[in-house]
């Protein structure tokens, strides 16, 4: 493979925003109709109560807070990932960023659907923005679910715009091939840009600065989401590691979801040339980074609860090593640690097929992790009298379902609307280095299969 | 449209606005004007009794307006009235003394109880197969008129009957007066659960044919004999506050309590000390230990009476260690005054006399009868009523003639059909009855069988009295008037009785002179304690009581009964399993079933709810292979039951355990088809002296059977972790 | 403009892909809808609602309209079935309000005054008067004036407001319902809004406690 | 000068008869869930008996301890609730204000007691059921949080009372239904900042103790644990 002239490249990735097949409309029609059922659902779920979910006394959080955690913890692959990647700027992160951040964006908008969804009388939710109201109350500000609300908020505000401003050119590009009314929208989104050198150099600047800042605010999310659980007096839940815990379950279940995208991205918008076994086996070294730091994190926490032997922690404890919810933990186990060991160490297993198969081990393991994380500790809280256990109900199954359907339209209109390869960077790194084909041609001597 | 309605908007999003659009929920009922003084949102107090259980505690019941569904002139409406909201204990009462049992605060539900029977009844359809039709009070009264006639009429008064629960107090006399005069048999009270064989033990022992009263707070020592005295039996509430004196009451003196039996009760739970022993064996034991006093000349006593109970055999006998029985002798004899205590389980097998005899001669030998921190009689002020006739005696003879002697029945809130044992084959005796009146609330196993309702006010409703049997140290007459006024188109069983009485065709104005229950109570009362403004004072304090008469207990020389075996139903090999049915806390022997407060209220051993389970030991458990909540098969020889099994550790091995008050067929939407009645099942065994039914004294086998387990626990600890329940 | 090859033209493609997932929303949200007001006209659901063998749930409110309207705090104006006017009363006949809502001095509610207690004076006084009339014949068919409140709270304000106290503390009728007197028929013309009630009881050094006022 | 409402529970009357849970069901009008709903764990009392078994047959014994809502001063409840529906009252109450809630469950979560109770759905009562509601307690609906108040509607009343005769509130004037109902007098209720109140005497006694106390949540309920007979013999 030789190198591409800017036009045949700006096609390629152009091409998906204008050519739309019918399978294109089939999957959206298929996707849109689970997430109008999960919507139908939480509409039942409004109507009569929670009590149609399988929460009860003392078990009061289930599912939904599950997805909640889970979801945030998806959103930490993008941004955080790409701020990194373009702060050390490694050059082969330039097809990789933009895939990247719109996880981030779709990922959290979902997650923070489920605190409302998990709400007694969601209605009332917007008691929790902070204005002067005639009541003359505020919001608890010591309460952790007002800090996620904040924090929440800013990391998809910020995240928003770190995927706009990069985005910015190729609007430009778009609407310069474009009329009518695409020709007016993309004018308007891409503010005006004409590529001058000034524009160049502000654009730069402003990715630099929002690279630093975003990075502090996605570890704070997850910190903050963690305290949710740590600042209660909970058996395992009143854990300092919290924090760091979270954020590296958040990223490694993160760059999972990423290289699952990728996989799909690049098969149904045959991005081949652009995304290329690099990045997934790039991606597979940090993912096998956190996984080692996620089991020693996990290790870690079981340990100390085990050796400080207090009731019920072991209590809440063997229920997870032993008793009715280890199957779940071991599971969870192999998932995010036996399973990518393997297959992201060995070089004759290492492709993307493996990759992907340790990605969507790791997704399951997480989502397992979350789930082992509350409802356990809730399980066996206070005394033995009113320990008490919980199965899902229909409703959370279904809205659970209806999350990833929904992230994967979203995800499909966007890639309909915006190249999802930033093609301007593509450019750049075209221009300015010749890595990326070197690498490009070192992993094909390598016989890497595509 | 301000901040904050514009913030709204944003939450609530475009929905809304399609939404408003939906109906109106207002709607308009006429309001009657209220038949009361009643200042709205003003809680006022009034006396009145608790019907629910035979120890007749005073209560106040908190009346507060509402707006009730009534019928006026036939139409239907809304009207203001004073509603009660609340019982709670009387105060000044002394046998409640300001206390209210789980059960009687419940009673409140009696009242407003979905299911109740809101106007009379006419059967529309097969005998006992359901369907009513309603009809108006005057055609009600004309068709129970024509049938107490035509017995007249044909000469035959002797075939009417009257089948209550026990009762007390005027309605007793009101309905003994009306049989007598009339000419019928006396009443019937139906009450196999009751205690007639301690009665019976007591009037040898003491002269009192009457259930004892317990001084506990005075007293330093308290052995009971299988008695729930905390829970169900006897009068509960004031023997608990007692309790509560005996052990904390009194600094310095942390009164001892001893509870023998063989499944642990809520009483038993509470004991220094649980002596499991062999059912039937009770009475031994206390023999035993007056054996040792005797022995031991703590006491005086005429040891060769007792030669044949020396610790070492009595031991053999009950399963008791010869040591323990020594020191308990020795602690009863020395920290007086001391109280056995015998009820329940022991008098239910065929023994029961003797071992009611054998605990009042440790009492006897004790010498604390009749002091302070002892045994006692309560006076029981006018009751004049003889004592109704057996309801066994009645069933056999149904049974017996193939024409039923009996040709019309009176039935007052008496379940025998539910409350029974198969074996005895009720329901054919009362179907072969021409003609069924009941008076009941409640549409349930046996008022089904009735040609005619009669629906009585609930307690609240109408005027209520009561002369306790025990539960206090001097006498008590209870009387309130209604607390509120009727909801539905029902009338007072009494003054039903007493229109009745002078409408007949002989009317029976002479002994039943009084209009209404009211004028009849004030005459009593009246003449109780006489005095201008007694019955003022009554009716505004709920009762009169005061020392009338003394307690007396005759002093006897301790007797001492010769030992009887008890019998069993079912040999030991085919039938392993001691079955001991109990007294549900909740639902008593089952009439309170119906209380949806009650069903939901997590029995305090098992933590259950909704359901009915059967209590096997830990180790026989898992001996069968069987684990919480798995569903068995209990068979005696009398017929089969289901129901989930519940581990529990305070249980004898060779025991099972279950509660009476589920297993209902038709008894309210919150009782119907729920959980199995384990008196179904028990044999017709009796004890010989009066005929009591020996519900102890029937054996079992359980077999694990695949049906889909109904045990509801509240406890979590218990519902989803049976090991980690302690 | 630039047709790309063998593809769908781009603004049709883009429009029909909006319209079918504006038709999926929709439908989406009025399957809930339908559901929901199928309950309200009481129709049989297909699905069994999640209730306790005693059917002892109900939706929160009665319909959907029901609970807009608790949710804006929006109430109709009390319309009386028979004009009554506060003005005779408490100018000619120089009546305290206490004498008709005689509950406020001792209790919590205030009570609106039982058609009994207008007959006490009105079986004689003004008996001309159709509105009067109209009082007797409630009188007669032995029932209730059907009156509206015209303050008061909505159930989820969970708010128990007790009378008494406020009399005792000398806090004027008016100070909460206006000047009924000079008004034909009461009028909310005050908004017991939450804040109205905490600031008086700052003023007065009341117990701005939640649970003063909301248990 | 604020009270300080607090209970003793004397560990050694209680008999486990639980007329005070039916009291508390009856005052506050507490929905009855009904069988399917209690199977799946949302049957809801306010105070509950809670039995343990020791030891093994024969030598078997039995602890009851009833658990209500233990009032915390440092309550761990009160500052997860992200709308401040669960507060602290001027009384020192962990109060629960019901039109504030917007069912988040974390406090629920939060308590280490677990006393407080979800309304999975808005309760109904078969008519004429409805009548024996008590007028004085609001009925919760659906997605509201709700736990023992201490009978905050009769502390109410008798501060109102009280103030009215402006006279101050006299000990065991008020008293919370359960406490009323007890028929073993075993729980004691009234205001620990009064030191001569029964119930601090009672709270001070050598047989004091606070449930799950190590997690610094300082109860203002205080058990009084059983005496055994033979100390009282040492006497």
């Amino acid at each position: 493979m030789t190198r591409k002239s800017d036009s045949s490249l700006t096609d390629d990735l152009l091409r998906p925003v204008f050519e739309t097949s019918t399978k294109f409309y089939v999957t959206a029609a298929v996707l849109a109709v689970i997430v109008a059922a999960g919507f139908g659902t939480w509409f039942y779920q409004i109507y009569w109560g929670m009590g149609v979910t399988g929460d009860n006394w003392p078990v009061f959080w289930g599912l939904h807070e599950t997805n909640f955690v889970f979801w945030i913890g998806i959103s930490h692959a993008g941004t955080l990932i790409s701020a990194i990647l373009r702060i050390v700027n490694a050059t082969w992160r330039r097809p990789v960023t933009r895939c990247a951040e719109v996880i981030t964006a779709f990922a959290l908008m979902i997650g923070a659907m489920f605190p409302l969804v998990h709400l007694g009388r969601p209605w009332l939710a917007w008691w929790l923005i902070p204005y002067p109201s005639e009541r003359l109350l505020w919001p608890n500000y010591r309460s952790p679910l007002v800090w996620d609300f904040f924090a929440i908020n800013t990391y998809l505000l910020s995240s928003l715009l770190f995927l706009a401003l990069p985005a910015i050119p190729d609007f430009a590009l778009i609407r310069d091939r474009t009329t009518g009314w695409r020709n007016w929208l993309y004018g308007k989104l891409s503010l005006g840009w004409q590529g001058t050198p000034r524009q160049w150099h502000r654009l730069e600047s402003a990715m630099h600065m929002m690279a630093l800042a975003i990075i502090p605010i996605a570890i704070s999310v997850h910190t903050i989401v963690s305290f949710d659980f740590s600042m209660a007096v909970v058996p395992m839940w009143h854990s300092t590691i919290f924090g760091p815990y979270f954020v590296v379950g958040a990223i490694f279940s993160g760059i999972a979801a990423l290289n699952i995208v990728m996989a799909i991205v690049r098969r149904m918008l045959h991005l081949e040339k652009y995304l290329q076994p690099i990045h997934f086996r790039n991606l597979g070294k940090l993912m096998l980074a956190m996984s080692l730091l996620w089991g020693y994190f996990v290790f870690n926490e079981r340990l100390v609860t085990w050796y400080g032997n207090t009731p019920h922690e072991m209590a809440a404890l063997w229920s997870t090593q032993l008793g009715r919810y280890s199957p779940m933990f071991w599971t969870m186990i192999f998932c995010n640690f036996i399973l990518p060991f393997p297959l992201l160490t060995i070089r004759k297993l290492r492709s993307i097929t493996a990759t992907v198969i340790a990605s969507c081990g790791v997704v399951i393991g997480m989502w397992l992790e979350r789930f082992l994380i509350i409802v356990p500790s809730l399980s066996y809280k206070g005394t033995s009298y009113s320990w008490g256990t919980y199965l899902p109900r229909w409703p959370e199954i279904v809205i659970f379902g209806a999350s990833f359907a929904a992230m994967a339209l979203l995800y499909l209109l966007f890639s309909k609307f915006i190249p999802i390869i930033s093609i301007w960077e593509m450019k750049v790194g075209e221009h300015s280095n010749i890595k990326v084909a070197a690498q490009v041609q070192e992993s094909e001597a390598a016989g890497e299969l595509v | 449209m301000d901040r904050r309605n514009f913030l709204k908007v944003g939450a609530l999003t475009g929905a809304s606005a399609t939404l408003t659009s939906c109906g109106n929920p207002e709607h308009q009922m006429i309001r009657f004007i209220p038949e009361e003084e009643i200042q709205g949102g003003i809680a006022i107090w009034k006396p009145s009794v608790c019907p629910l259980c035979a120890t007749g505690c005073g209560m106040l019941v908190r009346v507060v307006d509402g707006e009730a569904e009534v019928i006026r002139n036939g139409k239907k409406g809304l009207i203001q009235m004073g509603l009660a909201r609340k019982l709670e204990g009387n105060p000044a009462h002394p046998i409640s003394q300001g206390k209210l049992c789980a059960r009687g605060q419940a009673a409140i539900q009696v009242t407003y109880h979905p299911d109740r029977i809101i106007h009379p009844l006419k059967r529309n359809g097969v005998r006992g197969s359901g369907p009513f039709q309603e009809i108006t009070w005057d055609e009600a009264i004309t068709i129970l008129l024509s049938q107490i006639d035509g017995l007249a009429a044909a000469g035959s008064q002797n075939a009417l009957a009257f089948l209550t629960k026990p009762m007390r107090g005027q309605r007793q006399t009101l309905i003994s007066r009306f049989m007598q005069s009339y000419g019928a048999p006396p009443p019937m009270n139906f009450d196999p659960f009751g205690d007639q064989v301690l009665r019976r033990a007591n009037a040898h022992s003491f002269g009192h044919e009457q259930l004892p009263t317990f001084d506990i707070a005075q007293s330093r020592y308290v052995i009971s004999f299988g008695a729930d005295f905390l829970g169900s039996w006897n009068a509960a509430v004031p023997q608990s506050a007692g309790y509560g004196e005996m052990r904390q009451g009194k600094p310095g003196h942390r009164g001892k309590f001893v509870q023998v039996e063989a499944r642990m009760s809520q009483t038993g739970a509470n004991a220094d000390e649980w002596v499991p022993v062999n059912p039937g064996t009770e009475g031994v034991l206390a023999l035993g230990m007056a054996h040792v006093i005797v022995n031991l000349k703590l006491r005086p006593g005429n040891l060769a009476a007792l030669a044949e109970y020396t610790p070492a055999e009595v031991a053999k006998r009950t399963g008791v260690k010869t040591e323990r029985i020594e020191r308990l002798a020795r602690e009863f004899a020395e920290n007086s005054p001391a109280i056995a205590i015998i009820g329940g389980t022991p008098l239910a097998h065929t023994n029961g006399m003797f071992s009611a005899l054998a605990v009042n001669t440790l009492n006897t030998l004790s010498g604390s009868m009749g002091k302070p921190g002892g045994i006692s009689f309560m006076p029981q002020p006018g009751k004049d009523a003889p004592p109704g006739t057996s309801f066994n005696k009645f069933v056999t003879e149904q049974l017996a003639s193939p024409e039923s002697p009996v040709k019309a029945l009176l039935l007052h809130e008496a379940n025998p059909v539910y409350g029974s044992p198969s074996a005895w084959r009720v329901r054919e005796a009362l179907s072969k009855i021409p003609f069924i009146a009941s008076f009941g609330s409640f549409i349930d196993e046996t008022s089904i069988l009735a040609d005619l309702v009669l629906p009585d006010h609930s307690f609240l409703e109408s005027w209520v009295d009561d002369v306790p049997e025990s539960g206090a140290g001097i006498a008590v007459a209870s009387v309130a008037p209604p607390a509120m006024r009727p909801i539905h188109q029902t009338r007072a069983m009494p003054d039903v009785l007493l229109d009745v009485s002078h409408r007949l065709a002989k009317p029976l104005q002479q002994p039943l002179p009084w209009k209404t229950y009211e004028e009849m109570l004030k005459d009593s009362f009246e003449s109780i304690s006489p005095g201008a403004d007694t019955w003022n004072n009554a009716i505004a304090n709920g009762g009169v009581w005061g020392k009338t008469g003394e307690p007396g207990v005759r002093p006897l020389v301790p007797l001492f009964p010769r030992y009887s075996e008890p019998e069993f139903d079912g040999e030991g090999v085919q039938f392993p399993f001691h079955f001991l049915p109990y007294k549900s806390q909740s639902f008593l022997d089952g009439s309170l079933a119906h209380l949806p407060w009650l069903q939901e209220l997590p029995d305090v051993l098992s933590t259950a709810m909704w359901s009915s389970w059967v209590e096997v030991h830990t180790e026989t458990a898992r001996g069968l292979g069987l684990v919480q909540g798995d569903v068995v098969e209990i068979s005696s020889t009398q017929g089969k039951i289901q129901a989930p099994v519940l581990l529990s550790p305070g249980i004898a091995p060779n025991v099972i355990a279950m509660p009476m008050g589920q297993g209902h067929e038709t008894f309210t939407r919150f009782a119907s088809g729920r959980g199995a009645n384990p008196i179904s099942i028990l044999a017709p065994m009796a004890e010989p002296e009066t005929g009591a039914l020996a519900w102890a004294a029937t054996r079992v086998r359980i077999s694990k059977v695949d049906a889909a387990s109904k045990l509801i626990l509240f406890a979590g600890g218990m519902r989803e972790h049976p090991d980690d329940h302690r | 403009m630039k047709v790309i090859k063998n593809g769908v033209h781009p603004h049709r493609g883009m429009l029909t892909l909006l319209i079918i997932l504006g038709i999926l929303g929709v439908v989406g949200l009025a399957s809930g809808l339908l559901f929901e007001s199928s309950i309200l006209k009481g129709q049989p659901i297909a699905q069994n609602p999640p209730v306790g063998t005693t059917g002892v749930f109900t939706p929160a409110h009665s319909s959907v309209s029901l609970a807009v309207r608790h949710f804006f705090g929006w109430r109709p104006a009390a319309v009386q079935p028979i004009a009554f006017n506060h003005k005779p009363h408490l100018e000619q006949a120089q009546m305290e309000c206490l004498y008709c809502h005689a509950g406020a001095l001792t209790g919590p509610r205030a009570t609106i005054p039982g058609v009994n207690s207008c007959m006490t004076c009105h079986n004689t006084i003004a008996k001309d008067k159709p509105a009067v009339q109209q009082i007797a014949e409630y009188f007669n068919r032995g029932e209730e004036i059907p009156w509206q409140r015209v303050y008061g709270w909505n159930d989820e304000a969970h708010l128990r407001f007790n009378h008494a106290p406020h009399l005792a503390a000398s806090v004027s009728c008016g100070k909460c319902h206006g000047d009924v007197g000079s008004m034909a028929d009461a009028k909310r013309i005050i908004d017991h809004s939450m804040n109205f009630c905490v600031t008086c009881h700052k003023e007065k050094k009341a117990s701005i406690d939640c649970v003063t006022c909301h248990f | 000068m604020p009270h300080k409402w607090g209970m003793a529970v004397d560990l050694d009357r209680c008999t486990g008869c639980e007329a005070c849970v039916v009291a508390c069901h009856s005052e506050n009008n507490i929905p009855t869930v009904g069988e399917t709903e209690a199977a799946r764990g949302r049957a809801m009392h306010w105070i509950r008996i809670e039995r343990y078994w020791e030891g093994e047959f024969p030598e078997v014994q039995v602890k009851f301890r009833p658990v209500l809502c233990q009032q915390c001063d440092e309550a761990p409840c009160e500052p997860v609730c992200p709308t401040y529906a669960s507060s602290h009252s001027e009384d020192g109450l962990n109060s629960q204000i019901y039109n504030r809630c917007i069912g988040t469950r974390y406090c629920a979560n939060a308590c280490g007691y677990n006393v407080r109770f979800f309304n999975f759905f808005t309760p109904s009562w078969d008519k004429p059921l409805h009548l024996q509601l008590n007028p004085d307690v609001s009925v919760r609906e659906g997605g509201v949080m709700e736990k023992c108040t201490f009978c905050i509607q009769r502390i109410n009343a008798g501060k109102v009372s009280a103030g009215i005769e402006q006279r101050p509130l006299l000990d065991g004037e008020i008293q919370p239904a359960c406490v009323q109902s007890c028929t073993a007098n075993a729980l004691v209720f009234g205001d620990l900042a009064d030191p001569d109140s029964t119930v601090s005497k009672l709270s001070k006694s050598p047989r004091g103790t606070k449930l799950l106390e190590e997690l610094g949540t300082k109860p203002k309920v205080t058990y009084l644990q059983r005496g055994s007979w033979d100390d009282s013999q040492k006497r």
